[in-house]
């Protein structure tokens, strides 16, 4: 889009924003450390939607034939949950740790196209919206993330899956953007000395996870523009009655939808292992085989689809070779957990609230995995497939994989963020009401997939006997809830008062706590040169790692090295620009045009073509 | 130690225009083949392969000649080829899982 | 211990850890996710390419040496495009711009002949809701022209900048990332005009 | 480490040990949960639960034993207070990563092969069940929001709606088709599910081993009643089956109480014909569950209500208000008044 350049001495259509102030800084800016918080907290406000959601959802099944909420109501909360924490909370709160962390662990001022990353920004936030529309006239989605057709077509549904498929179409060519940019930073933007086979695991599974997003995407945009080609124009690519298949949407949403998962837990696997070895006083235990670990989870993830399918008739080969592939996943997943408590061993062991999270998320982890495994099996799957042994299962991956592992990311990089911790004491109670109520809610579901309840039923009857697990369940979900009030309390105590936290508050590893906190606009007023693995490690004790002890001058304190770059004032980083949030708008236009009122579509679509024109011809300026 | 390196252009060996021309003969010559083969009768039973084969012929030297992948760095080769071969696996597991292994039709 | 200069943070100034032009890197990328764009696509119309119950078959409609003859357009706009590469490598603009209008053009004549191909087959009775193999059909060779079109404005956007005199040798990756693409469009057409045009639907 | 920490982490390795052993044993309340997946009582369920104590035992040992090992090196290795120093910087174990690169490979291996040869087995129906006869097909329909089941090898075709009957010990295969959306059809106890999808046949098969009443329900999202589409199966003696089987293949009954009469005639009049069929009157739609024998049927609306005259009645005067969403409308959304309801109540009632 932007390879059309123009000379650096022409001006564009509008002159670069100058480092403005107030909200006009953050609507213009292209900074990754502010788009970043901006991920976070736009994540965050949707993690508190759709655990609302969840919450409702438990209430309902709390007891037998509760009339909290009605079945349509119901059908909307699970699709809005589903859709809402996979795409605009695990998402987003792992691209805000991609924008903020990225690049100060290779060592760059910014990524490869600043002003991509700002327009990603802005048209998840537009998909967001659009998604939620629904809401304004009581069209809520109500078909399930998972929209299996064809319950999506015209004659089945009704106008909430318009609101789904254009949002989630949205969202994708945002996840797509950010999914080049920061492919294209880590390939590009390394500091000198950093080979790929040195950089923080954060790093490679960011890396990684680009690549997935890169190859899944396309395919589900596909899907979604066949869904929406029956359901605007009247093709008949699942409609029955003319031959269409339902089970190709099934696959083409499994193609996306496996990847997907990995999308949703490599970056949580990431974190854990920045956190496991700073906390634990030790490398990452098998570093190669971590990566080596990765790199195969993602490519087999594009082997492995049908698994979500064992139940459709596939066939005995299909589901053998299905089922091969998706056991082998467990080998490399196995390799991960089994590195992780090897660094734990041997160590000297912190419990401090990050490291709290990440050793639950191994725990809760492993569980997932397990659990996985039984349905991998297609045998004993038609018994759990759609069960709530299933939903056990992917909250165990989902919620004590990724989210724990989010929230221990949240208690770890704070301090760089804000230059202040997160309070100890409330951090402990955080971790131990979620981790408590986690399993309560989630645990019990087991049982209830093994008794046989379905998933996305809105009652049940009494004779069924799954009153009380269910009941468990509800309480457990209330303790979650109350964890997050804890949580929030907790920031925004510290955002006032917290304690300050200087630039290597854990005796970290990583380039990112050579820097002060927070960082300063351009990250680095010098780029590191690296020679090893865990780079500032290295600088802090290059004994330990048999290296001639550097000359005391040469422990750099970087801090005073900013003040002398900024003082210097010939360090570059980009200017704002309009054209992100401009070209975003178009989109959101063109979305709103295609739900409410076509005409407009094309404005949305012109205001599209300015921006990407307004863009191209802007003066890129260092 | 590998220092960050400044963005070479045109490092690599590009062939000429003389040999674009040539390849552009040889593509030209496939496409008439392929047009021939569909209207010869006699060769139906193995058209399949040999359409298959030609185009791929006429894939490979676009993307090696024209767009340089041959002489261009592995990175790039590495990022298309994964591609190809994702998109590749899922196409033949369609094919496959629709029409060699589907279950029998409801119409 | 040594540090190197401050950098820029924009990636297609100056020094980059691989030596490779961001953007290079970022249309490769591209090129990549599309193979699985028009891989879904391909996929979705051999699921269906024989399902036609009642609207016309496919070999009722389609015009073999017609088709040929756009086909080849678009083979031959990948020659204009290398040597419209190879002038601005060269420095020669003058070239530059012919073969750029050459390749555009035969692009036009490519969208030119799919426009008049969809209107023939629509009046046939061949649209987007006859059948699934209808929508397949249309969707897969809608989203390649689409492609096209938008490799059309680009290489005009192009073809302006070097008629105002701001193409220079210097920013012949602008012209060499457009071609990528271009030859991307070409290459998935090649699989295209096989798979959907030449192969019986059996 | 001191005596104490390892006690704890002993006891910590029992407690997971005891609630994992606890969590088969919840489940195993087959008489008070109808729907266990873990007490099956036909051929292929028996198949499916030894397939899956292998995964599940050999899981648990996997669970302790790295749960296990997990506390105890957070405990063993935890930072005293005061205690700065770096411990040695182990990078890792090449010999490590092999070892725990085969043997989880060996565990999935001998998972996987069983795991192979029971899809096999649960593909193939067998020639002939445990009572030596050839399998009985039974034409299974989901529809939004009931079940249609169809005898085509029996004198009469007998239908019937959300009950089905089988006879014991004989291999029965369900040929699922769809009439709109995705359905799932599952009778926990007799096996696993499959997906009931238009424009396909998908099959299911089982020979149940035990008489009595199982229940089920469809699994698949399929639209806002998808938790009210229940099924339930009856395992009867060959005796009893074949009685069932002769009493749904006949027309239904005629009134015979006055009220019933009546409620015949309202019915007729009405609009429920051009929905419902009742086989030996004039009754023939095709939109809504067959009602021949629908006075039979312990419950109503696909498992929401017992059979009863007063449900009935409620029903039939406000089925929007119990089922939302349901098929069951009536013309301009105006229902029968309540005495009529009853009336037709008390006539669909007698349809035994």
């Amino acid at each position: 889009m932007a390879t059309i350049a123009a000379p650096v001495e022409r001006r564009g259509l509008l002159a670069r924003p100058v480092a403005p102030r107030g909200i006009w800084a953050w609507v213009t800016t292209v900074d990754a450390k502010q788009i970043g918080i901006l991920y976070g907290a736009t994540a965050f406000i949707f993690f508190l939607i759709g655990g609302t959601e969840a919450l409702l959802m438990r209430t309902q099944l709390a007891v037998p034939n509760a009339n909290v909420v009605g079945p349509g109501t119901f059908n909307a909360l699970f699709t809005m949950h589903g859709t809402t924490m996979i795409f605009m909370v695990v998402m987003p709160l792992s691209a805000a740790f991609f924008n903020y962390i990225v690049p100060l662990q290779i060592g760059a001022r910014d990524v490869a196209f600043p002003r991509l990353n700002a327009f990603s920004y802005w048209v998840f936030l537009s998909g967001g919206l659009l998604m939620h529309f629904g809401f304004l006239i009581q069209q809520v989605p109500d078909v399930g993330w998972f929209a299996y057709a064809n319950l999506t077509e015209n004659a089945f549904s009704q106008r909430g899956v318009d609101f789904w498929v254009v949002g989630l179409q949205v969202l994708g060519v945002g996840s797509l953007a950010a999914g080049f940019n920061f492919l294209v930073t880590i390939i590009n933007l390394r500091a000198p000395g950093l080979t790929l086979m040195r950089m923080p695991l954060f790093t490679w599974t960011t890396f990684i996870t680009s690549i997935l997003i890169v190859l899944a995407f396309p395919v589900i945009t596909i899907a979604l523009v066949e869904l929406m080609f029956d359901r605007l124009f009247g093709a008949n690519f699942f409609n029955t009655a003319n031959g269409g298949d339902p089970i190709l949407w099934q696959h083409l949403f499994w193609v996306f939808g496996h990847p997907e998962v990995y999308i949703l837990i490599l970056p949580a696997m990431g974190i854990v292992s920045e956190i496991v070895p700073v906390f634990s006083r030790k490398p990452l235990f098998g570093y190669p085989f971590m990566v080596y670990a990765v790199a195969s989870i993602a490519f087999l993830s594009f082997t492995v689809w049908a698994h979500h399918m064992f139940t459709t008739g596939l066939g005995p080969i299909a589901a053998s070779f299905f089922a091969a592939s998706t056991m082998l996943i467990a080998v490399p997943t196995g390799i991960k957990i089994f590195n992780w408590i090897s660094t734990v061993y041997g160590g000297s062991v912190r419990l401090n609230t990050p490291h709290l999270f990440a050793l639950g998320f191994i725990a809760m982890f492993t569980i997932g995995g397990l659990s996985g495994v039984m349905h991998a099996s297609p045998p004993v799957d038609t018994q759990q497939q759609d069960t709530y042994f299933v939903v056990a299962h992917f909250h165990y991956v989902l919620f004590g994989g990724s989210v724990l592992a989010l929230f221990g990311g949240i208690y770890y990089w704070f301090p760089k963020i804000t230059g202040r911790f997160l309070g100890e004491g409330l951090g402990q109670l955080n971790f131990w009401l979620m981790m408590i109520g986690f399993n309560l809610t989630f645990g019990p579901m087991h049982f209830l997939g093994v008794d046989g309840m379905p998933r996305r039923i809105f009652t049940y009857p009494a004779e069924m006997g799954w009153g009380l697990w269910n009941l468990v369940s509800t309480i457990g979900a209330y303790a979650i809830g109350l964890s997050v009030l804890v949580f929030i309390a907790n920031v925004s105590k510290s955002l006032r008062a917290g304690e300050r936290a200087g630039s290597d508050p854990w005796d970290g590893r990583t380039l990112e706590w050579s820097i002060s906190s927070p960082p300063p606009h351009y990250n680095f007023a010098t780029i590191p040169v690296v020679h090893g693995r865990d780079a500032f490690w290295l600088e802090k004790y290059p004994e330990l790692e048999g290296h001639a002890a550097a000359a005391p001058d040469e422990r750099r304190d970087r801090t005073a090295a900013h003040d002398a770059g900024e003082a210097h004032g010939h360090i570059h980083v980009p200017d704002p620009s309009y054209w992100p949030i401009a070209t975003a708008a178009g989109i959101l236009v063109a979305g709103t045009g295609v739900l409410f009122a076509m005409p407009l579509l094309p404005v949305g679509l012109f205001v599209v073509l300015v921006g990407v024109v307004g863009w191209s011809m802007e003066p890129v300026n260092g | 130690m590998s220092a960050r390196v400044p963005v070479v252009e045109h490092a690599e060996h590009h062939p000429g225009a003389t040999e674009y021309i040539r390849i552009a003969l040889v593509l030209t010559v496939i496409t008439a083949a392929e047009v021939a083969v569909y209207y010869v009768p006699s060769l139906r039973p193995v058209i399949m392969p040999m359409l298959m084969v030609l185009s791929a012929t006429k894939f490979a030297l676009v993307v090696m000649f024209y767009m340089h992948l041959k002489f261009d760095n592995r990175l790039f080769s590495g990022f298309f080829i994964f591609g190809l071969v994702c998109a590749a696996f899922m196409i033949t597991a369609f094919i496959t899982l629709f029409h060699l292994l589907s279950a029998p039709k409801a119409f | 211990m040594e540090h190197v200069a401050a950098l820029p943070a924009q990636a297609h100034v100056g020094e980059t850890s691989t030596g490779l032009n961001s953007r290079k890197v970022l249309m490769w990328a591209f090129l990549g996710s599309d193979c699985m764009l028009f891989g879904s696509l391909i996929g979705t119309y051999l699921v269906y390419r024989g399902n036609y119950p009642s609207g016309p078959k496919p070999s009722d409609v389609f015009d073999i040496p017609y088709t040929s003859v756009s086909a080849f357009a678009l083979l031959m706009s990948s020659l204009a495009m290398v040597l419209a590469l190879a002038a601005i490598q060269r420095g020669d603009i003058r070239r530059l711009k012919i073969w750029l209008l050459c390749v555009a053009g035969l692009g036009l004549v490519f969208i030119g002949g799919q426009v008049y191909e969809f209107t023939t087959f629509g009046s046939e009775g061949l649209n987007l809701t006859t059948a699934t193999f209808g929508s397949s059909f249309f969707t897969l060779t809608g989203f390649h022209g689409t492609h096209v079109t938008f490799g059309i404005v680009w290489l005009l956007m192009l073809w302006m900048l070097a008629a105002r005199g701001q193409m220079t040798q210097a920013r012949s990756l602008d012209v060499e990332i457009a071609g990528l693409y271009w030859h991307f469009v070409d290459i998935v057409w090649i699989i295209i005009f096989t798979v959907v045009y030449l192969i019986p639907a059996i | 480490m001191g005596t104490s920490r390892r006690n704890l982490s002993v006891a910590f390795i029992a407690g997971l040990a005891l609630s994992a052993s606890a969590c088969t044993q919840f489940a195993a309340n087959a008489p008070s949960v109808p729907q266990t997946t873990v007490f099956p009582v036909s051929d292929v369920g028996g198949l499916i639960q030894g397939l899956y104590e292998l995964i599940f035992w050999m899981a648990l040992v996997v669970f302790v034993g790295v749960e296990g090992f997990f506390v105890y090196a957070i405990l063993r290795f935890r930072r005293r207070a005061g205690d700065n120093t770096i411990p040695a910087q182990i990078h890792g174990n090449t010999r490590l990563e092999i070892a725990w690169t085969i043997i989880p490979s060996v565990v999935l291996l001998i998972i996987a092969v069983p795991t192979i040869a029971t899809i096999f087995r649960q593909d193939a129906v067998p020639s002939a069940g445990a009572s030596g006869e050839p399998p009985m097909k039974i034409l299974v329909t989901g529809r939004q929001w009931f079940w249609e089941f169809r005898y085509p090898d029996l004198r009469g075709a007998p239908l019937a709606v959300n009950e089905v009957h089988v006879p014991v010990n004989r291999t029965v295969v369900f040929e699922l088709r769809s009439a709109d959306v995705v359905h799932s059809f599952w009778i926990p106890r007799l096996g696993g599910k499959m997906d009931v999808i238009p424009t396909r046949v998908n099959h299911l098969w089982f020979t149940p081993l035990e008489t009595g009443e199982f229940f089920g329900q469809c699994v698949e999202f399929c639209g806002i009643q998808h938790a009210n589409m229940r099924v339930r199966l009856y395992v009867d003696t060959a005796a009893e089956f074949q009685n069932w089987a002769a009493r749904q293949a006949a027309d239904a009954a005629s009134p015979a109480s006055p009220q019933a009469q009546q409620g015949a005639v309202i019915f007729q009049r009405g609009a429920c014909p051009a929905c419902h069929t009742i086989k030996g009157t004039s009754a023939g739609g095709t939109i809504g569950p067959d009602l021949t024998h629908v006075g039979s049927r312990s419950t109503l609306a696909a498992g929401m209500l017992q059979n009863t005259y007063e449900n009935l009645t409620h029903w039939i005067a406000d089925p929007q208000g119990i089922k939302p969403g349901s098929k069951m409308r009536y013309p301009n959304d105006l229902p029968p008044s309540p005495g009529e309801a009853a009336l037709m109540a008390a006539y669909l009632q007698s349809l035994k």
